[in-house]
């Protein structure tokens, strides 16, 4: 078994490693993170605001005078969490419904494929506004908007990956056997997307962590005292005129977070077969 | 010592696998050198590096390749890009796939003179239309402003060597350039070439895996395996006295004699019986008033080239294809035209086995769960008992039991065509129709694929449906053989009946047209008759598809009237307005 | 192209087209639909959010009436549908002006910033896809990836102020507003656009880079790739002149989608640079619960979206002969 | 009294005086021309040139630019005579206004009584989307007497007319204006430029009434939504003035050297409500004890960062002249908090909370709150509701909630908006009769004295039993480019009460 990490670990590129120590390392802060805090994220600590590096307060403090470094701690499991989550649901969810368009018929394709243009065509910030309004932000509601805001451009990848292989022998094969269309699209043709869309993926897990900080922008996002990363640079923006802590370091997280993960996917995909245009 | 061509050691590796070793050859001035061999042989490495060029991931460990006075391997860059498609030119295998689609072919064909300078872009067209009409294509002035995808295989293969000739190169390398052709095109192309080249004077290498067209083309041959050299002498030596022991098998392979097997005598209820049966993709027709029956373990071969429509015959039987006239009956019971409407039982008793066996494979499954599928979904059979059954099956196309955990990517082509088969057997079916089984495999692979049928028909009492652009494997394997042309169904009749003199005159030219395995062959066929005058023929009238090429066509009659059904002395049943067919007689 | 094979394109495109704008227009209905729902289940309506904390229930009654809000929501829309097909999109109530009007202020600043953002973003996008498609897995290919992946890293309102912080407060280059006097000359413009187009620039360059560098890689396997250098043609002509007019397909289709983004995307970016555009208009209509407004925007932005598409296919058509001569 | 009414008037024109002194004694002779931006807090298509509509602090800026009030604030956010010359009243009920000669309007006509009646009685009619609606329907009748003099008659009497008349919604228009797509006031600029949600931009109104006046030849107001992007761009030189300034920002443009803050102490809160009709916040034991559990100290310094005033539960502001000083602060004391809770059967399921970044900083003092319940055993959940539609859902319709109320010209107006029993907004919903009498004393109370203490125990009453909770008042925050010059602060809002555009001159 470890062996089999290993040489798997060995296949990799080097930036392929790379990517791989960052999306472990925030893995492991996204679950364990919020037990390292040294203070309560929510607690009013630091009488300085945005404070630079001290012994006390290692990355500084916010503009409230709370500790970074809790914050980002605790703060990481809702990007990491939650764009992981709703990057799923949206891949998922495309390719679901990809699938079904692959083996049903003519009619449905078009209804489908209209909604999805419907959803791409709504401004995704706007969107969420919208839906935020109507019922609040949380959590539930944020991976709901964030999903649905990526699930048309899974889809549309997913889509032509599935209608190209529908036309493989192999499934011409499996139509005259009598196979129902549950099994053409499950055992037949999907297995052979995952490689595409696992690189699709990982874009997409970006731009969810982008959407997330951008509706905290808007006032949308993750809700204090509560924070993702997105949240903790907008939260603390006023502080980089004074370049400080309280905002570089959850921007570099960010960067290293999403960076990481392209990175590893990049070095999966490029060992399985190059993948076909995306979106 | 006045060879134009001189390789010495060349060795070409793949990462740190050596694919080509220590190889060295040499072509005197104008000669056509031959190099043959079974896929992965090395030839096409070894055509390639000649122009000092290596496919990616690739790289010429070593050796020397001298053109003219030229050491090809100490070029640079700049160097070999002046080098290639200007002294040394390429043709490749498939024409349709090195054309770029998206671009004239004209553009495509002066490319290489404009871009060496050799001449300027209306001096080049110029030349390019001559170039077309010696190579004998449809109107030379226009056929340049067409698109790829516009033309024929054949027709392509031919602007390709003008493509290659534009720059008057010194040496020509043809890289299996009429693989992907019908055998009717094929001789035509080759005639065409060999031409072309005499008339440039220039040295030649033909890459090849088929023996008897080498044989037409070549001064010398080098045999290939494996990426060493197994034997190089003049062409009528290798030929008629092979000294290497791997030589003699592919000749072998190249004249399959046929698998001794004796047709069952018809049973009263024949196992498949077509009538009157018409298929159309949306509005175009593909297959028009097709009859065949094929008894209980007896095998029908299906003969006609690319397009003539006998693919779809398989699809409308295995029921991806609705007909839209005509019945179907399976073992005397009708056979739903659609898919949705067959039984499971139905389903399992015929099997369509596909072409080619690396699309047909899903590449996320081993071959256990391949094999096994129709096992559970036929047979209901899980666990222990199908994992038994699996390696059965696995002994019965002579392939190891081990090889079921294994992803079917990593294996051979040969192997993957058998587990094809032998999902197919695992149905337990009473009829498995072939669709060109053996035509992406190597002459000796296929020729054992062949033997491996012949051997299931005997043990397992098998009906085929046999479709070939092959005549000669179709000979080899089938009891009957129909002809198909442009989906009409020519000639039909029992296997002997093909010998005789009397057939269709398509079915002549077919037949005519499969090169022998001895050189000077391709003179003696000499040109074709051109096809005698007639008057317009009547439109609307449904006429004889093959009137256009046919030289037989009789004025008056052919583009009057709809062609009858004859059956020839041979006792074959002709569709043709001569009693006789293609056969000198009474006329 | 050659005037006759556009003067074919059209002949062979206009069905397509036809049929892209059929579906198109069902897009639509399907967007207003949607839009229409959602907003009904806003809490509050334009009376209260005008009256804001002045909302007194007479009051609120009486604006109600006023502006016709007491009348059952599908007849609101149907009004709103019948309205649009006759070529009124309405009148806003909010901003006391046709909703016309209030569209034509604000829809050529969008165009505008959108185009310029494309024009940039569009050519440095290819560059870097081509090149690092051309150095696949090479130093530079990684390097760009890296590069690229970092831009898109970055949350755009972070890249904004920073860029305001250096451009505008430290160095006093360019204005940290981008608000453009109607006789601005074309100097000024582009100075006071030229951090929301930098801004809107990196996080659609990734993308599209990336885009393109999958498709040209993916035709580079082609065999008629190696043909061509197999006639001499160096690697760099041979990626110009035969590999880009076959990528081009997925390239454009892939840029539609991130150009779509300029349009209803620069939110972000049209509220930090104070930028007067369609995106905040759109919110603007969203917190005042402008509906006309709101549905006109989204009609739009979908139009946009949706030509956006058209554009891409019809250039795949344009650059493939086999779709060109069906 | 009609000499205490002459001699009011008389310290609110000079008042006026010196308010327009102020300023040179400030500095130096003001300079007339040059031209400055104004960047104010948000701007939508909402924006209108319709002073009755005036919703944010955009538009009561704009409005000040085009348009004149029959009265005027000062420094101190007293009254003075503006487009009337003389304002009177013997009862408090019947004010006679007589209105300035030789004033004209922008498009040339001259200022006359119609047009009074017509500004003031359209902001009665629910349909004008008037926002004062209530206060205006104080006004029983306005009718023209003469073409100088109107008479307005009050349903009760009220000392405060002349400042209720100075808020910018009761500005005077053009009698049977409706087309407000431009401005026709009698303003210090006239309107060049006005785009909804884009910019205003207004010229000097050459024969305006007041002598000099105004100093700019032009001055542009746009909004900036979003705070950073407000300094930057003052820091930048984009624009010369900013309103709202986040505390945290303070140390930036202190440091800037070319720039500076406008600290105006105000008399806007946000407070926590309890409603009456609620449980368990009707209960007086936990609205006493919620009073308890607020930090004022941490508010004021972490939230505030100190540019804030404590606040002692009522609405009226320690620096306001009616303050009542010697009414016990309270103070954070957890075993009252205790105490008071004990004496309530509080819910076990935690008790929602609701917060908005609409009402300014309510979200952080949730957060607060919620801490220090914790130690008291109260369990709070917050529910922070987005800005948009904060106030016609939420405001108000919760047991507990925040809201957020904007410093008005006089006590009465305070009070008789959000703490009279019968106001529409009377957030707590609490009855109170005898603040209710007071209320109506005070009003018709000429003598300031008496006043004071009247307002003195309607304080100490809203403190001890009305619910809600007053923690600080909010210091408004403005920036200006130090070439900006005239400015002072004026406690009704930023950008001197939002009627800057006439004060400000240029020095660059």
């Amino acid at each position: 078994m470890t062996n089999a990490i290993r040489s798997w670990v060995k296949a990799l590129s080097g930036s392929g490693r790379l990517g791989l120590v960052l999306v472990v390392f925030w893995l492991l802060i996204a679950s364990i993170g919020p037990f390292l805090a040294p203070y309560d994220p929510g607690a009013f600590v630091a009488h300085d605001v945005f404070a630079g590096f001290t012994g006390a307060h290692p990355l500084g403090s916010d503009y409230l005078g709370r500790d970074v470094l809790s914050r980002l701690l605790s703060g990481a499991r809702y990007s990491v969490g939650l764009a992981l989550a709703a990057a799923l649901l949206a891949s998922l969810a495309g390719i679901t419904l990809a699938l079904l368009t692959a083996v049903s018929p003519r009619w449905l394709d078009e209804g489908i494929s209209r909604f999805m243009d419907t959803l791409i065509s709504i401004p995704s910030k706007i969107f969420s506004l919208v839906l935020v309004a109507v019922v609040g932000s949380s959590l539930p509601l944020l991976l709901l908007v964030a999903s649905i805001t990526y699930m048309p451009g899974s889809f549309r990848i997913a889509r032509s990956l599935a209608v190209n292989l529908a036309q493989m022998d192999y499934v011409q094969v499996a139509r005259c056997r009598g196979e129902g269309a549950a099994y053409i699209a499950i055992r037949e043709i999907l297995p052979n997307m995952i490689h595409p869309m696992l690189a699709d993926f990982g874009l997409r897990f970006v731009f969810i962590v982008l959407l997330l900080s951008g509706l905290s922008f808007l006032g949308l996002g993750v809700q204090p005292p509560d924070a993702d990363l997105g949240s903790l640079v907008r939260e603390n923006i006023s502080g980089l005129g004074e370049a400080a802590p309280a905002i570089l370091m959850p921007a570099i997280a960010i960067a290293t977070l999403t960076v990481g993960v392209n990175l590893l996917i990049d070095a999966l995909t490029g060992r399985g077969r190059r993948m076909a245009g995306k979106e | 010592m006045n060879n134009h061509v001189e390789v010495r050691g060349l060795c070409v590796k793949a990462g740190t696998t050596t694919i080509v070793e220590d190889v060295g050859f040499s072509i005197p001035r104008g000669e056509v050198l031959a190099l043959i061999g079974e896929s992965g042989s090395g030839k096409t490495t070894i055509a390639m590096a000649l122009m000092g060029y290596a496919r990616l991931g690739c790289r010429i460990a070593g050796g020397s390749v001298r053109v003219g006075d030229t050491d090809v391997l100490s070029l640079d860059e700049d160097g070999l890009a002046a080098l290639r498609g200007d002294r040394v030119s390429y043709i490749a295998q498939s024409a349709a796939a090195s054309f770029n689609p998206s671009r004239r072919i004209m553009d495509q064909v002066v490319e290489p003179a404009v871009n060496h300078g050799r001449l300027d872009r209306k001096a080049a067209e110029a030349k390019a239309v001559t170039l077309f009409r010696s190579l004998a294509l449809p109107n030379p002035e226009s056929i340049g402003e067409r698109y790829p995808h516009q033309l024929s295989g054949g027709q392509l293969q031919r602007l390709m060597a003008a493509m290659a000739l534009i720059t008057g190169p010194e040496l020509v390398i043809l890289d299996e350039p009429t693989t992907a052709l019908d055998v009717t095109t094929q001789i035509e192309v080759l005639r065409a070439f060999k031409q072309a080249v005499r008339d440039q004077g220039a040295t030649a290498v033909y890459v090849s895996h088929d023996l008897a067209v080498v044989a037409q083309m070549a001064d010398a041959i080098v045999v290939l395996n494996k990426g060493r050299i197994r034997e190089n002498g003049a062409a009528a030596q290798v030929l008629e006295r092979p000294a290497d022991e791997y030589t003699r098998t592919l000749m072998a392979a190249a004249r399959p004699e046929r698998a001794a097997v004796d047709a069952p005598k018809a049973t009263a209820a024949p196992l498949l019986e077509i009538k009157g049966l018409n298929a159309a993709y949306g509005t175009t027709p593909i297959l028009r008033d097709i009859n065949l029956t094929i008894a209980r373990g007896a095998t029908l071969g299906v003969i006609g080239e690319s397009g003539s429509g006998k693919s779809t015959l398989a699809r409308v039987i295995a029921g991806m294809l609705p007909p839209s006239a005509g019945s179907i009956r399976f073992d005397g019971a009708g056979l739903p035209p659609s898919l949705s409407m067959r039984s499971r039982e139905q389903f399992r008793r015929i099997q369509l086995v596909f072409q080619n066996a690396d699309t047909a494979l899903n590449p996320a499954h081993c071959v256990g769960e391949i094999i096994g599928r129709p096992l559970a979904f036929y047979h209901g059979l899980k666990g222990a008992a199908a994992t038994r059954r699996v390696a059965e099956l696995l002994d019965l196309i002579k392939l190891p039991a081990s090889l079921a955990e294994r992803p079917c990517g990593g294996l051979s082509g040969g192997q993957k065509q058998r587990i094809n088969l032998a999902r197919a057997l695992a149905a337990k079916p009473d009829l498995i129709m072939c669709d060109e089984v053996t035509s992406a495999l190597d002459t000796v692979v296929g020729a054992a694929i062949l033997d491996l049928l012949a051997d299931l028909k005997r043990e397992l009492g098998l009906a085929y449906l046999f479709i070939s652009h092959d005549i000669g494997t179709v000979r080899a394997i089938a009891d009957d053989i129909m002809v198909l042309y442009a989906g009409t169904q020519v000639e039909t009749g029992r296997r002997q009946g093909y010998h005789g003199v009397a057939r269709h005159p398509y079915t002549d030219l077919l037949i005519g047209s499969v090169p022998e395995l001895r050189p000077g062959w391709l003179e003696e066929q000499g040109d074709r008759p051109a096809p005698p005058a007639i008057g317009q023929p009547k439109d609307g009238a449904d006429l004889c598809r093959f009137l256009p090429r046919c030289s037989w066509r009789v004025g008056g009659t052919c583009e009057e009237f709809t062609p009858p059904r004859h059956r020839t002395p041979g006792g074959n049943i002709i569709l043709c307005h001569r009693p006789e067919g293609a056969s000198e007689g009474a006329s | 192209m050659a005037g006759p094979a556009t003067r074919g394109l059209l002949a062979t495109a206009l069905p397509l087209i036809g049929k892209r704008v059929a579906s198109g227009l069902l897009t639509l209905l399907l967007v207003s639909m949607v839009v229409f729902f959602i907003a009904q289940l806003l809490p509050g309506d334009m009376a209260q959010e005008l009256l804001g904390q002045a909302a007194t229930a007479d009051a609120v009654a009486a604006l109600r009436e006023k502006f016709g809000l007491d009348r059952p929501a599908p007849e609101r829309y149907l009004r709103w549908l019948v309205g649009m097909v006759t070529g009124d999109p309405g009148y806003s109530l909010v901003a006391n002006m046709a909703v016309s009007d209030v569209i034509a202020a604000r829809l050529p600043n969008s165009l505008l910033l959108a185009a310029l953002s494309a024009l940039v973003s569009v050519p440095v996008a290819l560059t870097i896809g081509i090149l690092s498609a051309m150095h696949r897995d090479a130093r530079l290919d990684r390097g760009l990836n890296v590069a690229t992946l970092s831009m898109v890293a970055l949350p755009e309102f972070l890249v904004a102020t920073l860029a305001v912080l250096v451009f505008s407060v430290q160095l006093r280059w360019l204005p940290s507003i981008a608000l453009i006097p109607a006789d601005a000359s074309p100097w000024l413009v582009l100075r006071s656009l030229a951090m929301p187009i930098l801004t809107l620039s990196v996080i659609v360059i990734a993308q599209m880079a990336r885009m393109t560098r999958a498709a040209i890689i993916q035709q580079l396997s082609q065999p008629y790739v190696e043909m061509a250098l197999l006639k001499g043609i160096k690697p760099a002509r041979v990626v110009l002149t035969h590999v880009l007019p076959n990528a081009i397909g997925p390239i454009v289709n892939a840029m539609a989608l991130s150009l779509s983004y300029l349009l209803g995307g620069a939110i972000i970016v049209e509220t930090i640079f104070n930028y007067p555009g369609l995106a905040s208009l759109m919110v603007n209509a969203v917190t005042s619960r402008d509906m006309p407004l709101l549905q006109a925007c989204a009609m739009i932005f979908c139009t946009a979206y949706l030509l956006l598409v058209l554009i891409a296919d019809t250039v795949a058509i344009l650059a493939n002969p086999r779709l060109r001569n069906r | 009294m009609r000499l205490s009414r002459r001699q009011m008037l008389g310290t609110g024109l000079a008042g006026g005086m010196t308010g327009l002194l102020l300023p040179r004694l400030a500095s130096a002779q003001p300079r007339r021309g040059g031209h400055i931006t104004a960047a104010s807090l948000s701007s939508s298509t909402a924006d209108t040139l319709d002073p009755a509509k005036g919703a944010l602090s955009t538009d009561y800026c704009r409005h000040a630019m085009f348009y004149n009030g029959l009265t005027d604030y000062d420094a101190q956010g007293q009254p003075y005579l503006c487009l009337a010359e003389s304002l009177e009243s013997r009862d408090q009920m019947t004010w006679r206004v007589v209105l300035r000669d030789h004033v004209k309007f922008h498009d040339g006509s001259s200022l006359s009584a119609d047009d009074v009646v017509f500004s003031l009685l359209r902001l009665q009619d629910p349909a004008s989307g008037s926002k004062v609606k209530p206060i205006a329907s104080q006004m029983a009748s306005v009718r023209a007497v003469s073409p100088r003099d109107v008479e307005i008659v009050l349903t009760s009497p009220n000392v405060d007319l002349p400042s209720i008349l100075a808020q910018s919604h009761f500005y005077i228009i053009k009698a049977g204006t409706t087309d407000f797509s431009k401005a026709n006031g009698t303003g210090p600029f006239r309107c060049q430029t006005f785009q909804a949600g884009v910019r205003t931009l207004g010229v000097r109104n050459e024969d305006y009434f007041r002598e000099g006046r105004p100093y700019l030849d032009s001055l542009e107001l746009i909004g900036i939504p979003d705070e950073v992007a407000r300094v930057n761009a003052l820091l930048s030189g984009d624009v010369h003035m900013i309103i709202a300034v986040n505390p945290r920002s303070t140390r930036r443009i202190r440091e800037s050297g070319t720039h500076d803050l406008l600290i105006t102490p105000s008399g806007l809160y946000t407070n926590l409500i309890m409603r009456r009709d609620g449980m368990p916040t009707g209960n007086p034991d936990f609205v006493l004890g919620m009073k308890h559990l607020f930090d004022r100290e941490l508010v004021k310094r972490a939230l505030f960062r100190d540019f804030a005033t404590i606040g002692n539960d009522h609405p009226i502001p320690p620096f306001d002249p009616l303050y009542r000083a010697d009414l016990p602060q309270r103070t954070l004391d957890l075993d009252k908090a205790r105490y008071h809770f004990a004496r309530v059967d509080l819910p076990s399921t935690p008790l929602p909370l609701y917060c908005s970044p609409a009402a300014e900083g309510s979200v952080d003092m949730a957060s607060v709150l919620q801490e220090y319940g914790s130690k008291v055993g109260l369990k709070l959940a917050v529910n922070r509701m987005p800005a948009d539609g904060y106030w016609s859902t939420h405001w108000m319709k919760h047991p507990l909630g925040f809201g957020n109320i904007n410093p008005r010209p006089t006590a009465d107006l305070v009070f008789s908006l959000f703490y009279k029993s019968t106001a529409a907004w009377n957030e707590s919903g609490w009855q109170n009769e005898r603040f209710d009498r007071l209320l109506l004393e005070a009003r018709a109370q000429g003598d300031f004295a008496l006043r004071k203490e009247i307002y003195g125990e309607m304080q100490a009453i809203v403190a001890a039993e009305c619910g809600t909770a007053i923690p600080v008042f909010i210091t408004l925050i403005d920036g200006f480019d130090k070439r900006v010059k005239g400015l002072r602060p004026i406690p009704l809002g930023g950008f001197m009460g939002y009627k800057f555009p006439e004060h400000v001159w240029w020095e660059g």
